[in-house]
């Protein structure tokens, strides 16, 4: 599912440009790091891929969708094939670990004894499988993020969207955690993530799309984090 | 159907976090259909009442002799909506009569000769003929008396039609007041799962598959508050039905187990419905909302 | 107000072991760096001492408070002096961005003029004044965290807690916003800063204080972010 | 007092938020006390009755004669528990009958010479003293027999307990009910607020400064359903003095304004004090529970 953005502006009411006249391409199976300092844009591009967020000009295609008219049940089928870590997570706090990642199958008809195999293997994977029993609340930052992970990859989703799917961790576990985002990646899944993690950007060296108030201002194809320093 | 098993299971969990709502609701619903039913069965019973009268509406001519008794008969018989005509001997009313006022009867002993006047026993079809057939009764020249029950007929027919309107307004009123407190249950409900609903339908949830826990615990609520209305009203019903047959048996209540049946299902059915639709709205519009891209 | 912890270890049933014997005493007005791996108790060092979490074993006082059998009313009163970044913002959605620091010093009765007065400042130090109308949901996640780390300082708190502070930020902000905790731990706050941040703990050289499994297993005067490379 | 204008301002956004909920409570809250009032109503107008009928009792004693009536008098009146003694003579009570039966009085001249006795009329304090007093004078050898209206009073007493122990069950369930959903509504208001409880207190709040909005919410709705019952009932009591007033007359019911102004004052405090024990109850256990470390 290729995604295609063509001159996109995100305008909030009252004037809040948020994204403006950006051009992107990422074709399926690529894995693209979007930087920027806060407020920049990235969370907000990620809204206009999930359809959260609906573009105020421009064009937006996913695959065969036209993103700016999608019919309600398409949206529906057309989420199910992409995974989304929220930077917030947006873990439902009166369920299990268990039932939070189980919850996407259920949602979309899986049987129930599939449910439990695959959501126990992503478990293991992201190394929750210990805590399957607590609640949201009873987990430190760290162990919601990988969580929120887990639930976002647990139905290999064609595209990933992770909005800084490292925010909460230490430099350890969050290497963990790009290992897996690449192992996904490698499996054939397009990954977009947004982050702020220098470190890993600088390590693992993939595309680089760079945003400053809205516009791209840099897309390099095995890029830095930081080429001015600025951020 | 697993999705339907996991809709059901969650609308039982809804009911019982807002367990005290789900009793108040229940409670307004029972109360709200138990009206409902019972003007229902007012209405049933009046309009049979009314047929009842009409079905037994009876001209009484009194003749002057009994002569020609047999043409007179035929003559009437050819009268349009006539349905029956039957002759009354003065002995056969003496019989009536003593019948009517039993332990008094002796006191009709000093009468003497049965001063009782021989009569046709006219039965007409439809209420609204009374009047016509009576009118042309009157022009023959043996008839030297019509008696028959049109005051009381078209009383009656009037009586029905305001109980009539009368139930159809506590029925508006009802199931509008039963909708109105189901919505607003529904819509509790539904803004305490609000986080809930749109991770679902961020994850890819049809808007159908979000809704259907609130329609099921809305249609849950509706018909339980039926059923109560219905378990309360057929107890209310009996004992109504028992007292009257002692005390008044002349109106001859209906209970024709059919017909009641038949009026409970429509109950439980209108209960379903108001549960279904009101519900719909309440989580259709909320669904909506979080489908609206910012 | 001085935090002395002696012997603390808090369990949450069944049998999870966040900390375990833990001696720590922080003076009044030190700056302390709060380091782990994810899962290894920092957040609950930090609940412990805002008494959302009682100690299972042990003895927790901060200043004449002692924190394991605190009066309701004491309570509010000790909670007014200590101002808490939550790692997860814990802002109110319905609010605005004025309204969500103002709450704060409404709760506890200042007067409304003195309250525009002082939001203002503090909006304009974590360059939030432009955003001061518009609801958290309508935040970049950088936003978000800046307004949870003004509402905690309006107060001029004696401790600051704050959990993760830099998480959702891009170097340079995170930076602005060192400073500020800087600023406030010289103007006599005590700052005791959970973090991930290996570059800001490197730079800005303060107490470190390293949990690893419940247990202290490091405390410096002058520490890095991480001795032995393993996190 | 800024705190609490804060409080009044969060606690009218919060009856803003949940609408429908808190027209349904009002609704519920006017039917039940509309229901306590009226009870009252009823008690108050039973005791007047009991109280009137009490107070005018009258012992009637006939004599054999007229002879030793002052002497009789004056003994009579020394018995614990009588007001008051009169003498009516057989011409006083033959005036009387005659105005008690108006146009048949005629029919009384037939009887030809009066054949009343001379009897006392004795009128005692209270009801319970009754008995008593009418065994004493069946004692004397000088009356011949006496009649008094003890039937009547006990009966009278015995409806007036009834509806006083009809009247406490009604008020109890309908405390009861108002409570509930009182505490039912705020709990909901509560629960949708619970973030920003949570939020307060972990920012130093006083548990009753969180608690204040809520519980302002329930005393006013509780208020404005008393308030709203109390205008009902002024409406309908009216117009059932009104009615009573030319149709039975001799029934005289309450309409001392003070008295009624003293009912509407309590009902109106009782609703206050239902909304703010409920919506106290409500809260305060959240309350307790946000604050429980973990
Ligand atoms: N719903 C909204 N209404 C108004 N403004 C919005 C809304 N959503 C985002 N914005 C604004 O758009 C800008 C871009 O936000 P976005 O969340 O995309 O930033 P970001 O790059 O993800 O930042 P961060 O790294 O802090 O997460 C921000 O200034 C934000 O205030
Ligand atoms: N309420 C709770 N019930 C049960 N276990 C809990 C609870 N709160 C925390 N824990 C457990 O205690 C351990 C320490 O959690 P804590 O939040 O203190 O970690 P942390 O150091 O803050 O990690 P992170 O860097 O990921 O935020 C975790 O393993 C967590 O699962
Ligand atoms: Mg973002
Ligand atoms: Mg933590």
């Amino acid at each position: 599912m290729d995604i295609r953005l063509q001159g996109v502006s995100k305008i909030f009411p009252p004037d809040i440009r948020a994204l403006e006249d950006v051009y992107l391409s990422i074709p399926q199976g690529e894995f693209v790091y979007l930087v920027g300092t806060t407020g920049s844009g990235k969370t907000t591009l990620l809204r206009l891929i999930s359809r959260e967020a609906q573009i105020t000009r421009g064009q937006i295609y996913a695959g065969s969708y036209n993103l700016k008219k999608i019919p309600t049940l398409s949206l529906a089928i057309y989420r199910r094939d992409i995974g989304v870590v929220f930077q917030d997570f947006k873990l439902l706090p009166d369920l299990t670990v268990m039932e939070n990642v189980a919850f996407v199958l259920e949602v979309i008809g899986v049987p129930p004894r599939e449910i439990s195999e695959r959501v126990g293997e992503v478990l293991e994977r992201v190394g929750m499988w210990r805590r399957r029993f607590l609640r949201p609340p009873q987990l430190s930052g760290g162990e919601q993020q990988r969580v929120a992970i887990a639930r976002a990859v647990i139905n290999s989703p064609a595209v990933l969207l992770a909005d800084e799917p490292t925010g909460n961790l230490d430099t350890r576990t969050a290497e963990d955690i790009m290992q897996l985002l690449l192992s996904i990646n490698a499996s054939g899944s397009t990954v977009i993530m947004a982050t702020h993690n220098k470190y890993l950007v600088d390590a693992y060296r993939q595309r680089v799309v760079e945003l400053r108030a809205g516009r791209i201002v840099r897309d390099e194809k095995r890029g830095r984090y930081d080429v001015d320093g600025d951020f | 159907m697993g999705t339907f098993r996991y809709a059901l299971r969650d609308a039982f969990r809804l009911l019982g976090r807002h367990w005290g709502l789900a009793l108040l609701t229940l409670v307004t619903a029972t109360a709200v259909f138990f009206l409902v039913g019972g003007s229902a069965l007012l209405v049933v019973n009046t309009s049979r009442l009314v047929a009842r009268v009409e079905g037994e509406l009876v001209i009484h001519a009194f003749l002057k002799s009994d002569k020609n008794m047999e043409a007179l008969r035929e003559k009437v018989r050819q009268y349009p909506g006539v349905a029956e005509v039957r002759e009354v001997t003065p002995a056969e009313a003496m019989d009536r009569l003593k019948k009517s006022i039993q332990n008094q009867a002796q006191a009709l002993e000093i009468l003497g000769e049965n001063p009782l006047p021989p009569s046709l026993e006219i039965r007409v079809e439809r209420a609204q003929d009374v009047p016509g057939v009576a009118r042309d009764l009157l022009t023959l020249s043996s008839v030297d008396d019509v008696v028959y029950p049109g005051a009381l007929a078209s009383r009656l027919a009037r009586v029905s039609r305001v109980v009539v309107e009368f139930s159809l307004v506590i029925l508006i009123i009802a199931v509008t007041a039963s909708a109105l407190v189901l919505f607003n249950t529904i819509r509790i409900a539904v803004y305490s799962k609000k986080e809930e609903i749109s991770v679902m339908l961020l994850v890819g949830a049809t808007p159908s598959f979000v809704a259907m826990p609130f329609v099921l615990q809305g249609m849950i609520l509706g018909v339980a508050g039926a059923a109560g209305a219905l378990g309360l009203l057929g107890g209310a019903y009996r004992a109504l039905v028992g007292g009257v047959e002692t005390s008044v048996p002349f109106l001859e209540m209906v209970k024709d187990p059919d017909l009641l049946a038949r009026l409970g299902l429509i109950l439980v059915g209108v209960g379903m419905t108001v549960g279904w639709v009101s519900s719909w709205l309440a989580v259709d519009r909320f669904i909506r909302r979080a489908l609206r891209p910012i």
